[in-house]
C-alpha cells in the first residue's frame, strides 16, 4: 500500500530502529519543541565542544516522518564540525521547501534524500522538520553560550 | 428503516443522494473517493452550486441601499434566504437570523458585544465575572471566551470530561453558578461526537440568570434544530459543514437581545445616523452585519437548508445512525484500535475519534489517504480534549448523509491494512 | 486608445469583454441594463464563477489541517490564491495576505488589534492619542476607527474637504502629529471620485511615526496598485467590487507588523497552543484568519485578479477615464444638474455623484430604473460627505471595464428624460 | 415613462400641491422624523382637542413618495377621532407591508390607495411611511400629555 514516494524504506527503516535516541549526559543545552498541529514533540540535547557537535541526543513522541528525520539528522552532524553540520541543516531545509522541485544531493544528506518525496506533502513538512529546527535552535544556543563564555 | 416506510416516505436512497455530488465520483490514489472528513467541511450538491450561480449570473448587485431592479432582487433573494434559514432553525422571526461568514466569527461578535457593553449594563463583564465553557469546546468557542476574561478581567470556568467522553455535571451547580455571565458550550463535538443534555445546562443557566450559547456546528447539518424548544439565547451554526459554501455563518439570537447588544464591526449598513464626531446603530440583524454581506453565500445556505429540508433531517439522522453504529461496532471488533468517545451511538453524533495502537495519526491517516479514504488526523481544533486523554491528537472519520455502508466498510478494512502495513 | 496601440497591446474591445458577464444580456423594464452601479459592487465574469465551481465540484475540502488528498489540494488552491492575490498587489510576501469576509472586517482588525493592544505597547491606542481619518471616509472606514476612540478613550480627527470636493490639507500638519497613531484614509472616494495624495499624506505620517492605513475598495478594482511604491502600512481591498463574488476581502500589511500586532478573532487555525487557561498565537497571516476561511471565495477572487491582469488594468483605466469624461462632460452640458466632486477626470475615479435640480435622488433612481439604467441613490455610505455639501443624497453613476459610451449616452438621455417628467 | 403602478397620477398630484404644508400654530407636539438611509427629514405638527385630531401641519424634505404620502395622511387624520385616525394608519402600514399582495379599501384610504404599487418596492415603503410615523409619534404623544393632566 504504501505510496513510494512518501514512506521510503529508508524511512521506516529508521522509524522502526531510530539512531542515537534516549536522552544522553553530559550535554551543553536541552530543548524542547512542538508541532502544534499535530501535537508531535521532541526533548533533544546538543553537546559541542571545540566548534564540533560531539553529540545529539532525544527523546519525543511523534509520526514515522519526524521520528526518521530526526534519527537521520543525528547520523548527519554528530562529530561533524557545526558551520559544516549548519549547511547541512539548510540543505535539508532547502529539500523540504521544495515541492518536490529540488533533485536532493546525497553526498550531502546521505539517507536525508529518502525525505525528498515529502517535500510534495505540505502537511508533513513540519513533521520532516521538528528535529531539526530543534537541534537549529540548541546548538545555537550552545555555541551563543560558549562564545559568551569565552568573552 | 421500516419506521421512514411507516410513516409514508420513501426509503432513503443514499445512491440518489450521492448522485448530486460531483466530487463523489472522484478517485483518489487510484481508488475510488471515500470521503469521512464531514466534520470539517461537507462537499456540495449541485443544487445549492446552481442556486448560488443562477443567483450571480441574473439577479446580482450588492443588497439594502438600491432601489434599481437588480438590487431589489438581490435584496430579495438574500432576506429571503434569512427567512429559510430562520424556518430551519425554528426561530419565531427572520431578524433574529444574523449572518456572517463562518461559526467563529459568531462567537466572537457575542463575546466582542458584551465586551464592548457598559460598565454596569446587562451584557457587561468584568472582573468578579465568569465565563463558563467545556473542556470539549471546539478552540472557536474557546478562545473567544479566553480573550474576553483576558480583556476584561473576568474568570474562564470550564466544564470537566468523564472518561468515557462525557460532560462530567457533578460540579455543574458551583461551575455556573451566580457570577456566570455566560454559559457557552457545544451542541454535539467535533472530536468526541458526544452529544451534550442542553437541557440540563440550560436550565441550570436559568437559574443563576447566565446566558446560553449553543456551538451547533455539528448539530445543524445532521438533526433537526427548534431553537426555542433548546431554551437557549443563541445558537450558531456554520455553512461549509451543512452543503452550503465556506464564507457564512449564522448567529441567531433572541431577537430582544441582539436589539440590545452593543455594535460589534463598525460600518457600512449597520448604522442609523453617521456624523464625524459619533454615530447611532441600526436594530439587529443589520446592527451585525456591517459593510458589504456575505449575498452569494447566504442564497446559497438557504439551497443548503431546502435540500436538507427536502431529504428530511429525520431520516438524514437515521441514516447516519446507522452508519455510525456500524463504524463503532467494526471499530470495538479490531484489536489495538480504541474509540476515543462515547462508545455506542446513544446520545453521539457521526465524528468517531479513534487510536491505533503504535501507529501515528499521521501515518493512518497518510496511509488511508493512499487507499482513497479521506479522514482528518489532528488534534481537530480541541487540543484540551486530546490532552486530557494523553494523545498526541487522533483520527477521526465522520459520516454524512451521502456516505454508505459499503464506505464504513472499506475504513475498517483500511485501518486493518494499515496497521499490518505499520507493524510489519 | 492611440497608446495603446503603440504599446503593442490590442485596441480594448470592450464587446469582448462583455460576452463574460451573463447578467449584462439582461433587459430590465423591458429595456436593455444599463449597469452603472459598480462602485456598489461589480458584476462576475464566467471565467471566476467557472473557477470557483471547479474548485468546489473537484477539489474541495477544508484546509491546512488535512492530510488527505483533497485537503491538500483545497490547501494549495487557497495558499496559490494568497500569492496571487500578494502579487496583484505587488506585495513581496503572501504572508503578508490576509483574507477577511470584506473591507469592513479588515478596518475593523486592525482597530481592534489595536485596541486590544497592551498599554506601552507600539500599537496601543488610549488617552491623548489621536486618529485621523478624512470627511469623506466610507461609513466602513470611519465607524471601526469612531468605536475604537470611544473604547479606549482616544480622539478621532478629520481632514475636511475643500469645495471642489478634495481634501483640505491646509491644517494636515496640526491634524496629523506626534500624537497621531493611525492615519486612516479612502484611496479613491466611492462618493466624489477624489483620488487623494497618498504620497502626501504618507509623508507626513512618516514625520510623525503615525501607521498609515489606505482604504482601496475602490481604488484596486481599476488601477495598478503596488503597496510597497504607495508605501503604506496597510492596504485594504474588497473582492465584490473587482469581479469577484461576495463573502472575500483582503487586508495587506506589512509581515513584520502583522506578526507583532495582538489577534482580533480568536478560534481554529489562528492559535499555536490551546490550554484551557490560555493560549498562543500563529503568525500573520493564520493569525488572523480565525476558523475555517473563505476558502472557494478566495480562489475566486484569485481568478478575478487573474482576469484583470489578462486584460491589464492600465487599459481597463484608460479605458474607465474615456467613459468618465464623456459622462462629465455631458453632466456639465445639462442644464440643473450638477456634479458632487471633481470636475474632471483629474485625479478622480469612475464613480460620480450628481444632482438634478428639484428631483429627488430616489425618484432619479427609480425613473432610471425604468429606463433599464441601474444607478445608485442615497448617502453612498458616505453621509458626511452628504452634509458636507448640504445634500440629503445624491445620484451615482460608476463605470467599470464592461461599460460603453453607448451606456454613458443612454444614462445622459435618461437624464434627460427624467428632467422632461419631473418637471411637468 | 412612468411605472403606472408605483408614480400614480394621485401621488404626482399630491407632491406638486401637497395639502395642509407648513408649520402652523397652534400645536401640541412637535417631532421630527429622519429616514436615515436616504435622508429625507420631516418636521410635523400635531393638535389634538377633545379626542380629536384637528390639525396636522409640516414641512420637510424628501422624495415623491414620502412627501405625497405625507400630504394624503393630513387629508385622511385631520379633523378625526383620533382612535378613527389610528386605524387608518394601520390600515396604511398593513397595506405597504403587503407586498402587492392586499387588495386597499378606498372607503379608508382614500387618496391612499394609490400607494398600493409602492409596497412591490420594499426600498420605498420607509419613505411612503416617514410622514405617518411622525404623525403617530405626535399623536401619541399628544394624547398621553393631556390624559396626564387629564389624570
Ligand atoms: C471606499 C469604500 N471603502 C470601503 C467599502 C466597504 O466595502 P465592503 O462593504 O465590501 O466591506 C466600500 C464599499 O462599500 C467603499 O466604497
Ligand atoms: C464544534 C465546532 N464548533 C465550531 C467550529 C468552527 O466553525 P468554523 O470554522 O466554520 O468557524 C467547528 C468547525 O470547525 C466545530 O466543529
Amino acid at each position: 500500500m504504501a505510496d513510494e514516494s512518501l514512506y521510503q524504506e529508508i524511512i521506516l527503516d529508521h522509524y522502526r530502529n531510530p539512531h542515537h535516541k534516549g536522552l544522553r549526559d553530559p550535554y551543553d543545552v536541552e530543548v524542547h519543541h512542538v508541532n502544534p498541529t499535530c501535537g508531535d514533540e521532541v526533548t533533544l540535547r546538543v553537546r559541542v565542544a571545540d566548534g564540533v557537535v560531539s553529540d545529539v541526543s532525544y527523546d519525543g513522541q511523534g509520526c514515522s516522518i519526524s521520528q526518521a528525520s530526526t534519527s537521520v539528522m543525528t547520523d548527519l552532524v554528530i562529530g561533524r564540525a557545526v558551520d559544516e553540520a549548519m549547511k547541512t541543516s539548510e540543505a535539508f531545509l532547502a529539500l523540504m521547501q521544495s515541492r518536490g522541485q529540488l533533485e536532493p544531493d546525497e553526498d550531502v544528506l546521505e539517507d536525508g534524500i529518502a525525505f525528498a518525496g515529502v517535500s510534495r506533502y505540505p502537511a508533513r513538512v513540519k513533521c520532516a522538520l521538528l528535529g531539526w529546527m530543534a537541534w537549529k535552535d540548541a546548538t545555537a544556543q550552545a555555541v551563543a553560550a560558549s562564545s559568551g563564555g569565552a568573552a | 428503516m421500516t419506521a421512514l416506510v411507516d410513516a409514508g416516505l420513501a426509503p432513503y436512497d443514499v445512491e440518489v443522494v450521492r448522485a448530486d455530488f460531483p466530487v463523489l465520483a472522484r478517485t483518489v490514489s487510484g481508488h475510488p473517493l471515500v470521503y469521512l472528513d464531514n466534520a470539517s467541511s461537507s462537499q456540495k450538491p449541485r443544487q445549492v452550486l446552481d442556486a448560488e450561480r443562477e443567483f450571480v449570473e441574473q439577479h446580482y448587485s450588492n443588497v439594502h441601499r438600491g432601489v434599481h431592479t437588480l438590487s431589489q432582487e438581490a435584496t430579495d433573494a438574500y432576506e429571503a434566504a434569512r427567512t429559510t434559514v430562520a424556518t430551519f432553525l425554528g426561530a419565531s422571526d427572520p431578524h433574529e437570523v444574523v449572518f456572517t461568514k463562518n461559526a467563529t466569527e459568531a462567537y466572537n461578535l457575542v463575546a466582542y458585544s458584551f465586551g464592548n457593553a457598559a460598565a454596569g449594563s446587562r451584557f457587561s463583564v468584568g472582573p468578579g465575572d465568569e465565563v463558563c465553557v467545556t473542556e470539549m469546546e471546539h478552540h472557536s468557542n474557546l478562545v473567544p471566551w479566553q480573550m474576553l476574561c483576558e480583556r476584561t478581567g473576568a474568570t474562564l470556568r470550564w466544564i470537566p470530561l468523564t472518561d468515557d467522553g462525557r460532560l462530567d455535571l457533578t460540579d455543574l451547580d458551583t461551575l455556573v453558578n451566580e457570577r456566570t455571565k455566560v454559559l457557552a458550550f457545544v451542541h454535539v463535538s467535533n472530536i468526541l461526537g458526544t452529544e451534550n443534555p442542553v437541557d440540563v445546562l440550560v436550565a441550570r443557566a436559568r437559574e443563576v440568570g447566565a446566558f446560553t450559547l449553543l456551538d451547533g456546528a455539528q448539530s445543524a447539518p445532521h438533526q433537526v434544530v427548534d431553537v426555542q424548544r433548546l431554551g437557549v439565547d443563541f445558537f450558531v451554526l456554520t455553512g461549509h459543514k451543512m452543503l452550503a459554501p465556506s464564507g457564512v455563518g449564522v448567529l441567531w439570537g433572541r431577537k430582544e437581545l441582539l436589539d440590545a447588544m452593543p455594535p460589534f464591526l463598525g460600518g457600512g449598513s449597520m448604522i442609523e445616523v453617521v456624523q464625524m464626531s459619533g454615530s447611532t446603530y441600526a436594530p439587529a440583524p443589520e446592527r451585525f452585519e456591517a459593510g458589504t454581506p456575505v449575498i452569494s453565500q447566504a442564497v446559497a445556505l438557504a439551497a443548503a437548508c431546502d435540500y436538507l429540508s427536502a431529504l428530511g433531517l429525520d431520516r438524514v439522522a437515521a441514516h447516519e445512525q446507522a452508519l455510525t453504529g456500524r463504524l463503532l461496532d467494526g471499530l470495538h471488533a479490531l484489536d489495538g484500535v480504541s474509540v476515543i468517545g462515547p462508545a455506542t451511538t446513544e446520545s453521539r453524533g457521526a465524528a468517531v475519534s479513534f487510536a491505533i495502537e503504535g501507529v501515528h495519526p499521521h501515518d493512518i491517516g497518510q496511509s488511508l489517504d493512499e487507499l482513497g479514504i479521506a479522514v482528518r488526523v489532528g488534534h481537530h481544533c480541541a487540543a484540551p480534549v486530546c490532552r486530557r486523554y494523553g494523545v498526541p491528537a487522533t483520527t477521526r472519520a465522520s459520516s454524512y448523509l451521502y456516505n454508505t455502508a459499503g464506505e464504513v466498510d472499506a475504513l475498517l478494512e483500511g485501518i486493518a491494512t494499515v496497521q499490518r502495513f505499520w507493524r510489519r
